[in-house]
């Protein structure tokens, strides 16, 4: 490509968003509107001809480098199966607890649990699985936690009730005795 | 050097210097050895002190703390060096050594910043793609969770329930690590709170008395700052640290 | 480019961080990693023979598209993409410290620099390029840190490793060599 060429595709891989042609002929101050467009061209082709993953298109108002079409699928799938992490025991454990006694605080589930839960609050917080939905009442007005939407997404539940009641749990849980 | 923070030439070194350039203490103890071409093993610590204390003054350094305790610093290896020596004594315990081994440390990883610094110069003159396609990674990896899991850790919840919970009762003494969590958690939702904010109304004078300790162990920390803005006024209790959020 | 090339490609475009040569992996499940490097292989060839604006680096733990430095000035001029700022100095030397004795608290750090850090600890963290890895033992479990995969990222290193090492530093440190 000549060095025209290479300099706008330098600014379209690092622009976040479609650039005009105008604007494009800002890059180099030399260059005529044709020769941007020419440009434009041999990149164009340079990614169609030579057999590219990526390709350049004209939309939202200016030029844009994309990938194909072909590859999103095989990306997207790759994105998902990319070490998928589990949460840890006592991570599920607090879930638990929160899922089914919300709104609680952090010392009723660190009395519940027999250990604080200080960082897993943290971390379930970050995942977005609980959030902070009341101030309870008592010394210092504790932070009162709940699921959140997230959670029923996760878990493919409509909505809390979907949750099994405690009294069916035995039974569900006989039902599909998953390991760990 | 720019002229912006420059001094006037001193009288015995005869040369300018920029407080910006100095990133502490150790910064200037450094280049003042490498501009008078001192022995950083054999440094003459009488003099090195004496240069030290007026290039302080002309820098008005004098309120910087650790400026200060550095200048206390060589004035005490200075006095130390006056203590008559015994011929032939081996083991003398050199009162710079110290002092040398933080300059050396220090000047080691001056170093590492220079190779830093052309690292990061090369690197920031790159431009990664920034557009974010529809497809934009997850910030997080996926989560696995199925509700079988989840059934399970309430099943394991439940039955570690069952067992009685025995309380042990002892006299009340303070619960400052108690009151540093409410604090804390407090100041993650906000950032700024009052004293009512972190301790129950009627309290016990225990609760009192954790929580304030909590507050001047929190502020000495520096995750929380103390402010109050006249006598008897509310006191504010202001984040200082993200960091450190619950 | 063979197909695989061509699907790296992509995946590598869609990415604004570097991809670990394992999760380029997975998107052709069907690849050998000796296949996967030879892709590799040729994309960053293609980039330097045929004449691209972007090349293919290895750093910060993975596979990276970036521009060619040459255009940066032009692509920056014309206000397409900006060029993080500069990290002060005192930032510099606490990311030096942490670099070498992560992990590490802020006392440890203040203690070598003779100076305090906590603003910049602060906008460190801020900036991505250091994180909260560990809490220390002793009076209030403070905090240690340790540098992020941002930083590896930010200062093109391949791993942490890629630092000079302690005794290929300073020639006065090989008379009284001090672990740094």
């Amino acid at each position: 490509m000549n060095s025209l060429a290479k300099l706008l595709e330098a600014a379209l891989f690092a622009s976040p968003r479609p650039i005009p042609t105008d604007e494009l002929a800002v890059l180099d101050r030399e260059a005529s509107p044709a020769a941007v467009q020419a440009a434009l061209e041999e990149i164009r082709e340079h990614y169609d001809v030579d057999g590219h993953g990526v390709e350049l298109v004209e939309q939202g108002g200016g030029w844009q480098i994309l990938t194909r079409p072909e590859y999103t699928e095989a990306i997207e799938r790759a994105q998902m199966a990319v070490r998928p992490t589990r949460l840890s025991g006592a991570a599920l454990e607090t879930l638990a607890i929160i899922a089914y006694r919300q709104p609680i605080g952090r010392a009723d589930i660190a009395e519940i649990r027999g250990v604080d839960a200080g960082a897993i609050l943290k971390s379930l917080l970050e995942r977005g699985l609980i959030e902070v939905v009341a101030r309870g009442e008592g010394l210092g007005r504790p932070l009162m936690y709940g699921t959140s939407p997230l959670f029923l997404e996760q878990f493919a539940l409509r909505h809390l009730e979907e949750l099994p009641r405690v009294d069916e749990l035995a039974i569900a849980l006989r039902r599909e005795p998953q390991p760990l | 050097m720019d002229d912006l923070a420059a001094v006037a030439p001193l009288a015995g070194g005869g040369f300018i210097v920029d407080v910006g350039d100095f990133n502490g203490p150790l910064d200037l103890l450094l280049s003042l050895i490498r501009d008078e071409k001192i022995d950083i093993y054999d440094i003459p610590i009488a003099r090195v002190c004496e240069q030290f204390l007026v290039r302080m003054r002309d820098l008005a350094l004098n309120e910087a703390a650790e400026y200060l305790e550095m200048a206390a610093r060589l004035l005490r290896i200075k006095a130390h060096m006056l203590l008559p020596r015994h011929d032939g004594q081996d083991n003398w315990d050199d009162p710079r050594a110290e002092l040398v081994r933080r300059l050396l440390e220090y000047q080691q990883m001056r170093e590492v910043v220079d190779v830093l610094e052309r690292l990061g110069e090369d690197r920031r003159n790159r431009f990664a793609r920034s557009y974010s396609p529809e497809l934009a990674p997850p910030p997080q990896a996926p989560l696995a969770l199925s509700l079988a899991e989840l059934l399970l850790a309430v099943d394991r919840v439940l039955r570690a329930a069952r067992k009685p919970t025995l309380h042990e009762v002892i006299s009340r003494s303070l619960d400052v690590d108690g009151a540093i969590i409410t604090v804390r958690a407090v100041l993650a939702l906000r950032a700024m709170a009052r004293w009512r904010d972190v301790i129950r109304p009627d309290p016990e004078p225990w609760e009192v008395l954790s929580c304030l300790l909590a507050l001047l162990e929190l502020a000495k920390r520096n995750e929380l700052r103390l402010a109050q803005l006249k006598p008897f006024a509310d006191v504010e209790i202001r984040r200082e640290f993200a960091g450190e959020a619950a």
